[in-house]
Protein backbone atom coordinates (compact mmCIF):
# COMPACT_ATOMS: atom_id res chain seq x y z
CA UNK A 1 0.00 0.00 0.00
CA UNK A 2 1.19 3.42 -1.17
CA UNK A 3 -0.03 6.57 0.85
CA UNK A 4 0.27 10.08 1.40
CA UNK A 5 0.61 10.41 5.59
CA UNK A 6 0.30 14.13 7.11
CA UNK A 7 0.85 14.27 10.50
CA UNK A 8 -0.68 17.86 12.57
CA UNK A 9 -0.44 19.10 16.23
CA UNK A 10 1.55 17.09 19.39
CA UNK A 11 1.15 14.29 16.56
CA UNK A 12 3.74 15.74 13.97
CA UNK A 13 5.94 16.58 17.07
CA UNK A 14 6.17 13.13 18.06
CA UNK A 15 6.65 11.46 15.32
CA UNK A 16 9.69 14.24 14.18
CA UNK A 17 8.07 15.29 10.54
CA UNK A 18 4.66 16.65 9.35
CA UNK A 19 4.18 14.83 5.99
CA UNK A 20 5.41 10.92 4.21
CA UNK A 21 4.99 9.41 1.30
CA UNK A 22 5.06 5.47 2.61
CA UNK A 23 4.49 2.42 0.97
CA UNK A 24 4.09 -0.66 3.42
CA UNK A 25 2.53 -4.26 3.12
CA UNK A 26 1.01 -3.93 6.76
CA UNK A 27 -1.13 -1.18 5.64
CA UNK A 28 -4.49 -2.39 5.34
CA UNK A 29 -6.85 -0.39 7.33
CA UNK A 30 -6.99 3.19 8.81
CA UNK A 31 -6.18 1.85 12.04
CA UNK A 32 -2.60 0.37 11.20
CA UNK A 33 -1.25 3.55 10.81
CA UNK A 34 -0.88 3.70 14.49
CA UNK A 35 0.90 0.89 14.39
CA UNK A 36 3.42 2.16 12.19
CA UNK A 37 3.31 5.43 14.25
CA UNK A 38 4.30 3.48 17.17
CA UNK A 39 7.23 1.40 15.99
CA UNK A 40 8.65 5.46 15.24
CA UNK A 41 8.12 6.40 18.77
CA UNK A 42 6.56 4.02 21.64
CA UNK A 43 4.64 7.57 22.75
CA UNK A 44 1.89 7.38 20.36
CA UNK A 45 1.08 4.31 22.24
CA UNK A 46 -0.26 6.20 24.99
CA UNK A 47 -1.57 8.35 22.33
CA UNK A 48 -3.51 6.20 20.39
CA UNK A 49 -7.23 6.53 22.15
CA UNK A 50 -6.85 10.25 21.38
CA UNK A 51 -5.87 10.36 17.81
CA UNK A 52 -8.54 9.97 15.13
CA UNK A 53 -7.81 9.09 11.21
CA UNK A 54 -8.95 11.12 8.36
CA UNK A 55 -8.68 9.42 4.91
CA UNK A 56 -9.00 11.84 1.82
CA UNK A 57 -10.06 14.49 4.26
CA UNK A 58 -13.21 12.28 6.34
CA UNK A 59 -12.68 11.14 9.74
CA UNK A 60 -12.97 7.49 9.03
CA UNK A 61 -12.96 4.17 11.32
CA UNK A 62 -10.07 2.09 12.19
CA UNK A 63 -11.48 -0.54 10.50
CA UNK A 64 -11.42 1.91 6.75
CA UNK A 65 -10.13 -0.02 4.35
CA UNK A 66 -6.79 2.19 2.54
CA UNK A 67 -6.45 2.42 -0.82
CA UNK A 68 -3.28 3.11 -2.93
CA UNK A 69 -2.81 7.07 -3.42
CA UNK A 70 -5.16 8.01 -0.08
CA UNK A 71 -3.64 10.81 2.21
CA UNK A 72 -4.21 10.05 5.64
CA UNK A 73 -4.36 12.45 8.24
CA UNK A 74 -3.26 11.80 12.09
CA UNK A 75 -5.81 13.67 14.07
CA UNK A 76 -4.73 14.82 17.78
CA UNK A 77 -7.36 16.11 19.60
CA UNK A 78 -8.73 19.53 18.16
CA UNK A 79 -9.06 22.66 19.68
CA UNK A 80 -9.98 25.27 17.02
CA UNK A 81 -12.79 28.19 18.32
CA UNK B 1 -19.83 30.14 3.57
CA UNK B 2 -16.41 29.19 5.54
CA UNK B 3 -13.07 30.60 5.02
CA UNK B 4 -9.60 30.22 6.89
CA UNK B 5 -7.18 33.39 7.01
CA UNK B 6 -4.27 34.33 8.15
CA UNK B 7 -5.10 37.94 8.99
CA UNK B 8 -7.28 39.66 11.12
CA UNK B 9 -10.93 39.04 11.01
CA UNK B 10 -12.90 41.92 9.99
CA UNK B 11 -16.56 41.49 11.68
CA UNK B 12 -18.27 43.96 9.72
CA UNK B 13 -17.02 41.40 6.82
CA UNK B 14 -18.39 38.68 8.03
CA UNK B 15 -21.67 40.21 9.18
CA UNK B 16 -22.53 41.52 5.60
CA UNK B 17 -21.84 37.55 4.20
CA UNK B 18 -25.49 36.48 6.27
CA UNK B 19 -27.67 39.35 5.42
CA UNK B 20 -30.71 39.21 4.11
CA UNK B 21 -34.07 40.86 3.50
CA UNK B 22 -35.92 38.31 5.52
CA UNK B 23 -33.49 38.16 8.52
CA UNK B 24 -34.80 39.56 11.65
CA UNK B 25 -32.08 38.29 13.63
CA UNK B 26 -28.34 37.76 13.42
CA UNK B 27 -26.21 36.26 16.04
CA UNK B 28 -22.53 36.77 15.34
CA UNK B 29 -20.28 34.42 18.24
CA UNK B 30 -16.56 35.16 18.43
CA UNK B 31 -13.83 33.64 20.17
CA UNK B 32 -11.13 35.75 21.46
CA UNK B 33 -7.86 35.05 22.88
CA UNK B 34 -7.47 35.37 26.59
CA UNK B 35 -4.47 36.63 28.68
CA UNK B 36 -5.38 33.85 30.89
CA UNK B 37 -5.71 29.83 30.43
CA UNK B 38 -6.73 28.09 33.76
CA UNK B 39 -4.54 30.13 35.81
CA UNK B 40 -1.52 30.79 33.84
CA UNK B 41 -0.66 33.83 31.91
CA UNK B 42 -0.97 33.48 27.87
CA UNK B 43 1.21 35.57 25.91
CA UNK B 44 -0.79 34.69 22.36
CA UNK B 45 -1.58 31.81 20.57
CA UNK B 46 -1.26 30.25 17.82
CA UNK B 47 -3.28 27.81 15.41
CA UNK B 48 -2.60 25.36 12.91
CA UNK B 49 -5.03 23.50 10.63
CA UNK B 50 -5.76 21.00 8.13
CA UNK B 51 -7.09 23.24 6.03
CA UNK B 52 -8.62 21.00 2.97
CA UNK B 53 -10.30 19.03 5.93
CA UNK B 54 -11.21 21.92 7.86
CA UNK B 55 -12.70 23.66 5.53
CA UNK B 56 -14.81 20.24 4.37
CA UNK B 57 -15.71 19.66 8.08
CA UNK B 58 -16.94 23.58 8.42
CA UNK B 59 -19.03 23.13 5.23
CA UNK B 60 -20.44 20.00 6.13
CA UNK B 61 -21.62 21.65 9.64
CA UNK B 62 -23.44 24.44 8.22
CA UNK B 63 -25.25 22.36 6.01
CA UNK B 64 -26.05 20.35 9.17
CA UNK B 65 -27.06 23.83 10.68
CA UNK B 66 -29.02 25.00 7.90
CA UNK B 67 -31.16 21.55 7.84
CA UNK B 68 -31.49 21.86 11.85
CA UNK B 69 -32.22 25.46 11.91
CA UNK B 70 -34.20 27.63 9.56
CA UNK B 71 -31.29 30.02 8.64
CA UNK B 72 -31.19 32.89 5.72
CA UNK B 73 -27.17 32.87 6.21
CA UNK B 74 -24.15 31.52 8.09
CA UNK B 75 -20.27 31.63 7.91
CA UNK B 76 -17.96 30.59 9.86
CA UNK B 77 -14.55 32.33 9.27
CA UNK B 78 -11.22 30.74 11.26
CA UNK B 79 -7.71 32.81 11.32
CA UNK B 80 -4.74 30.33 11.87
CA UNK B 81 -1.02 31.68 13.16
CA UNK B 82 -0.26 33.56 15.65
CA UNK B 83 -3.59 35.50 17.33
CA UNK B 84 -2.72 38.19 20.14
CA UNK B 85 -4.46 38.55 23.13
CA UNK B 86 -8.01 40.27 22.67
CA UNK B 87 -8.71 39.29 18.85
CA UNK B 88 -10.85 36.76 17.43
CA UNK B 89 -9.54 33.48 16.28
CA UNK B 90 -12.75 32.66 14.99
CA UNK B 91 -16.23 34.09 14.14
CA UNK B 92 -19.16 32.39 13.37
CA UNK B 93 -22.14 34.51 12.37
CA UNK B 94 -25.75 33.27 11.05
CA UNK B 95 -29.17 35.10 10.25
CA UNK B 96 -32.75 33.68 10.47
CA UNK B 97 -35.96 34.96 10.69
CA UNK B 98 -36.47 35.08 14.17
CA UNK B 99 -34.19 34.83 17.27
CA UNK B 100 -34.51 31.46 18.42
CA UNK B 101 -32.95 29.62 15.56
CA UNK B 102 -30.20 32.56 14.89
CA UNK B 103 -29.27 31.61 18.90
CA UNK B 104 -29.29 27.89 18.58
CA UNK B 105 -27.58 27.76 15.29
CA UNK B 106 -24.68 29.99 16.40
CA UNK B 107 -24.55 27.67 19.36
CA UNK B 108 -24.55 24.49 17.58
CA UNK B 109 -22.32 25.84 15.33
CA UNK B 110 -19.47 27.05 17.45
CA UNK B 111 -19.90 23.75 19.56
CA UNK B 112 -19.54 21.35 16.84
CA UNK B 113 -16.33 23.25 15.48
CA UNK B 114 -14.66 22.36 18.50
CA UNK B 115 -15.37 19.00 18.35
CA UNK B 116 -14.74 18.04 14.54
CA UNK B 117 -12.87 20.44 12.78
CA UNK B 118 -9.02 19.98 12.84
CA UNK B 119 -7.80 23.04 14.05
CA UNK B 120 -5.24 23.07 16.85
CA UNK B 121 -3.94 26.07 19.33
CA UNK B 122 -0.68 26.14 20.76
CA UNK B 123 -0.55 28.41 23.78
CA UNK B 124 2.91 30.20 24.16
CA UNK B 125 2.93 31.37 28.33
CA UNK B 126 4.52 34.19 29.56
CA UNK B 127 6.80 31.70 31.74
CA UNK B 128 8.22 30.39 28.45
CA UNK B 129 6.69 27.09 27.96
CA UNK B 130 4.63 26.52 24.96
CA UNK B 131 2.25 23.78 24.55
CA UNK B 132 -0.75 22.58 22.35
CA UNK B 133 -4.12 22.99 23.96
CA UNK B 134 -6.50 19.82 24.33
CA UNK B 135 -6.77 16.33 25.10
CA UNK B 136 -3.70 14.25 25.97
CA UNK B 137 -2.26 11.55 27.87
CA UNK B 138 -0.55 13.94 30.25
CA UNK B 139 -3.33 15.86 30.70
CA UNK B 140 -5.28 12.93 31.63
CA UNK B 141 -2.56 11.57 34.01
CA UNK B 142 -2.08 15.03 35.86
CA UNK B 143 -5.90 14.76 36.27
CA UNK B 144 -6.57 11.35 37.56
CA UNK B 145 -3.73 12.36 40.45
CA UNK C 1 -22.86 51.00 28.36
CA UNK C 2 -26.12 51.70 26.58
CA UNK C 3 -26.87 54.19 24.17
CA UNK C 4 -30.10 55.02 21.84
CA UNK C 5 -28.95 56.96 18.62
CA UNK C 6 -30.62 57.86 15.15
CA UNK C 7 -27.64 56.79 13.19
CA UNK C 8 -27.10 53.13 11.32
CA UNK C 9 -25.56 51.37 14.20
CA UNK C 10 -21.64 51.05 13.59
CA UNK C 11 -21.51 47.18 14.71
CA UNK C 12 -17.30 47.10 15.16
CA UNK C 13 -18.03 49.99 17.58
CA UNK C 14 -20.34 47.94 19.84
CA UNK C 15 -18.35 45.18 19.72
CA UNK C 16 -14.94 47.48 20.92
CA UNK C 17 -17.16 48.47 24.14
CA UNK C 18 -16.93 45.14 25.07
CA UNK C 19 -13.67 44.01 24.50
CA UNK C 20 -10.97 42.45 27.37
CA UNK C 21 -8.05 40.71 27.98
CA UNK C 22 -9.72 38.75 30.09
CA UNK C 23 -12.57 38.08 27.39
CA UNK C 24 -12.81 34.31 25.99
CA UNK C 25 -15.76 34.86 23.88
CA UNK C 26 -17.53 37.47 22.99
CA UNK C 27 -21.48 37.11 22.02
CA UNK C 28 -23.79 39.78 20.04
CA UNK C 29 -27.09 39.92 18.85
CA UNK C 30 -28.22 42.30 15.89
CA UNK C 31 -31.84 42.50 15.53
CA UNK C 32 -32.93 44.08 11.88
CA UNK C 33 -35.91 44.84 9.92
CA UNK C 34 -37.78 42.45 7.46
CA UNK C 35 -39.39 42.85 4.59
CA UNK C 36 -42.09 40.86 5.47
CA UNK C 37 -44.29 41.16 9.31
CA UNK C 38 -46.43 38.36 9.26
CA UNK C 39 -47.17 38.10 5.44
CA UNK C 40 -47.31 41.82 4.95
CA UNK C 41 -44.79 43.68 3.03
CA UNK C 42 -42.60 46.25 5.14
CA UNK C 43 -41.21 49.18 3.68
CA UNK C 44 -39.30 50.79 6.59
CA UNK C 45 -40.21 51.11 10.59
CA UNK C 46 -39.93 53.74 12.80
CA UNK C 47 -39.10 53.63 16.26
CA UNK C 48 -39.63 56.29 19.13
CA UNK C 49 -38.39 56.12 22.64
CA UNK C 50 -39.08 57.34 26.39
CA UNK C 51 -35.69 58.01 25.78
CA UNK C 52 -34.67 59.22 29.48
CA UNK C 53 -36.32 55.55 30.87
CA UNK C 54 -35.26 53.51 28.33
CA UNK C 55 -31.34 54.15 28.94
CA UNK C 56 -32.61 54.10 32.47
CA UNK C 57 -34.21 50.29 32.26
CA UNK C 58 -31.41 49.46 29.17
CA UNK C 59 -28.85 50.09 32.71
CA UNK C 60 -30.86 48.31 35.22
CA UNK C 61 -30.56 45.12 32.51
CA UNK C 62 -27.04 45.52 32.26
CA UNK C 63 -26.96 45.19 36.02
CA UNK C 64 -29.30 42.61 36.50
CA UNK C 65 -27.54 40.54 33.96
CA UNK C 66 -23.66 41.41 35.10
CA UNK C 67 -24.90 40.02 38.25
CA UNK C 68 -26.42 36.94 37.04
CA UNK C 69 -23.73 36.14 34.43
CA UNK C 70 -20.29 36.29 35.25
CA UNK C 71 -19.84 39.14 32.05
CA UNK C 72 -16.71 41.17 31.50
CA UNK C 73 -18.20 43.78 29.70
CA UNK C 74 -21.85 44.47 28.33
CA UNK C 75 -23.35 47.12 25.40
CA UNK C 76 -26.99 47.92 24.66
CA UNK C 77 -27.38 50.25 21.21
CA UNK C 78 -30.57 50.61 19.77
CA UNK C 79 -31.34 52.64 17.29
CA UNK C 80 -34.46 55.12 16.82
CA UNK C 81 -36.27 56.57 14.16
CA UNK C 82 -36.58 55.39 10.43
CA UNK C 83 -34.40 51.83 9.89
CA UNK C 84 -34.95 50.37 6.29
CA UNK C 85 -35.20 46.71 5.45
CA UNK C 86 -31.62 44.85 6.00
CA UNK C 87 -30.77 47.88 8.80
CA UNK C 88 -30.19 46.87 12.32
CA UNK C 89 -32.32 48.52 14.96
CA UNK C 90 -30.58 46.82 18.12
CA UNK C 91 -26.86 45.54 18.98
CA UNK C 92 -26.13 43.48 22.18
CA UNK C 93 -22.79 42.70 22.65
CA UNK C 94 -21.25 40.64 26.34
CA UNK C 95 -18.27 39.63 26.57
CA UNK C 96 -17.14 36.86 29.31
CA UNK C 97 -14.50 34.04 30.13
CA UNK C 98 -16.48 31.55 28.44
CA UNK C 99 -19.34 31.01 26.01
CA UNK C 100 -22.17 29.76 28.17
CA UNK C 101 -22.44 33.32 30.07
CA UNK C 102 -22.07 35.13 27.10
CA UNK C 103 -25.01 33.18 24.99
CA UNK C 104 -27.30 33.25 28.00
CA UNK C 105 -26.59 36.97 28.70
CA UNK C 106 -26.89 37.77 25.52
CA UNK C 107 -30.46 36.15 24.93
CA UNK C 108 -31.55 37.47 28.46
CA UNK C 109 -30.67 40.69 27.41
CA UNK C 110 -32.83 40.99 24.53
CA UNK C 111 -35.39 38.94 25.93
CA UNK C 112 -36.07 41.80 28.55
CA UNK C 113 -35.44 44.54 26.67
CA UNK C 114 -38.58 43.17 24.15
CA UNK C 115 -40.65 43.14 27.18
CA UNK C 116 -39.51 46.24 29.12
CA UNK C 117 -37.43 49.05 27.74
CA UNK C 118 -40.01 51.78 26.17
CA UNK C 119 -38.85 51.35 22.81
CA UNK C 120 -42.00 51.87 20.26
CA UNK C 121 -41.99 50.57 16.46
CA UNK C 122 -44.12 51.57 14.30
CA UNK C 123 -44.70 49.03 10.54
CA UNK C 124 -44.70 51.10 7.58
CA UNK C 125 -46.45 49.00 5.00
CA UNK C 126 -45.96 48.34 0.79
CA UNK C 127 -50.03 48.61 1.68
CA UNK C 128 -49.82 52.27 2.39
CA UNK C 129 -50.73 51.13 5.72
CA UNK C 130 -49.19 52.65 9.03
CA UNK C 131 -49.46 50.14 12.41
CA UNK C 132 -47.86 50.37 15.56
CA UNK C 133 -46.40 46.89 16.91
CA UNK C 134 -47.13 45.24 19.74
CA UNK C 135 -50.13 44.36 21.83
CA UNK C 136 -53.28 45.72 21.41
CA UNK C 137 -57.45 45.44 22.19
CA UNK C 138 -57.89 45.22 18.30
CA UNK C 139 -55.44 42.35 17.84
CA UNK C 140 -57.08 40.79 20.65
CA UNK C 141 -60.13 40.93 19.16
CA UNK C 142 -58.63 39.55 15.76
CA UNK C 143 -56.70 36.61 17.84
CA UNK C 144 -60.25 35.93 19.43
CA UNK C 145 -62.22 35.62 15.71
CA UNK D 1 -51.86 67.45 41.83
CA UNK D 2 -50.00 69.26 39.25
CA UNK D 3 -48.14 67.09 37.14
CA UNK D 4 -46.33 66.30 33.54
CA UNK D 5 -48.03 63.77 31.56
CA UNK D 6 -46.39 62.19 28.84
CA UNK D 7 -48.03 59.58 26.21
CA UNK D 8 -46.24 57.17 23.76
CA UNK D 9 -47.00 55.77 21.08
CA UNK D 10 -50.85 54.45 20.14
CA UNK D 11 -51.32 56.32 23.72
CA UNK D 12 -50.41 59.28 22.02
CA UNK D 13 -52.29 58.76 18.80
CA UNK D 14 -55.77 58.05 21.00
CA UNK D 15 -55.41 61.09 23.18
CA UNK D 16 -53.93 63.61 20.47
CA UNK D 17 -50.82 65.00 22.33
CA UNK D 18 -47.51 63.89 23.51
CA UNK D 19 -46.98 66.42 26.67
CA UNK D 20 -49.35 68.01 28.90
CA UNK D 21 -48.89 69.83 32.80
CA UNK D 22 -51.73 68.83 34.20
CA UNK D 23 -53.87 70.01 37.62
CA UNK D 24 -56.19 68.34 38.93
CA UNK D 25 -57.87 67.44 42.12
CA UNK D 26 -59.30 63.68 41.32
CA UNK D 27 -55.09 62.93 40.65
CA UNK D 28 -53.88 60.74 43.95
CA UNK D 29 -52.37 57.85 42.44
CA UNK D 30 -50.88 56.71 39.49
CA UNK D 31 -53.84 54.36 38.05
CA UNK D 32 -56.31 57.73 38.07
CA UNK D 33 -54.37 59.07 35.14
CA UNK D 34 -55.95 56.16 33.48
CA UNK D 35 -59.51 57.33 34.47
CA UNK D 36 -58.49 61.46 33.48
CA UNK D 37 -57.25 59.85 29.70
CA UNK D 38 -60.76 57.93 29.49
CA UNK D 39 -62.14 61.38 30.11
CA UNK D 40 -60.52 62.22 27.03
CA UNK D 41 -61.52 59.42 24.60
CA UNK D 42 -63.52 56.24 25.57
CA UNK D 43 -60.91 53.81 23.63
CA UNK D 44 -58.56 54.23 26.70
CA UNK D 45 -61.10 52.00 28.56
CA UNK D 46 -60.09 49.18 26.10
CA UNK D 47 -56.64 50.01 26.35
CA UNK D 48 -56.15 49.97 30.16
CA UNK D 49 -55.27 46.29 30.46
CA UNK D 50 -52.25 47.01 27.79
CA UNK D 51 -50.67 50.42 29.16
CA UNK D 52 -48.30 50.26 32.00
CA UNK D 53 -47.58 53.84 34.31
CA UNK D 54 -44.17 55.07 34.36
CA UNK D 55 -43.62 57.68 37.19
CA UNK D 56 -40.20 59.73 36.92
CA UNK D 57 -39.09 57.10 34.59
CA UNK D 58 -39.93 53.77 36.69
CA UNK D 59 -42.16 51.43 36.40
CA UNK D 60 -45.12 51.84 39.24
CA UNK D 61 -48.61 50.18 40.73
CA UNK D 62 -51.71 51.69 39.96
CA UNK D 63 -51.99 52.36 43.60
CA UNK D 64 -48.53 54.17 43.70
CA UNK D 65 -49.35 57.80 45.63
CA UNK D 66 -48.20 60.83 43.18
CA UNK D 67 -46.28 63.68 44.02
CA UNK D 68 -46.50 67.44 42.61
CA UNK D 69 -43.94 67.68 40.08
CA UNK D 70 -44.08 64.12 38.95
CA UNK D 71 -43.25 63.07 35.53
CA UNK D 72 -46.02 60.83 34.69
CA UNK D 73 -45.69 58.35 31.75
CA UNK D 74 -48.22 56.15 30.35
CA UNK D 75 -46.42 52.90 28.06
CA UNK D 76 -48.14 51.04 25.55
CA UNK D 77 -47.06 48.18 24.96
CA UNK D 78 -43.46 48.07 24.00
CA UNK D 79 -42.17 46.96 20.94
CA UNK D 80 -38.60 47.42 20.65
CA UNK D 81 -35.74 44.95 19.38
Amino acid sequence: MKIKLLLFSSAADLAGFREQEIERDDLKVAGNILGYLTSLNTEFDKWAPYLRVAVNSSYVDTNHQLSDGDEVAVIPPVSGG
Amino acid sequence: MVKIISEPIQIAGVISLVSSPQAGALDVFLGVTRADSQGREVLYLEYETYEQMALREMTRLETEAREKFKLLGSAMVHRIGRVDIGEASVAIAVSSAHRNEAFAACRFLIDQLKKTVPIWKREFFADGSIEWSGESPQKRTEQVR
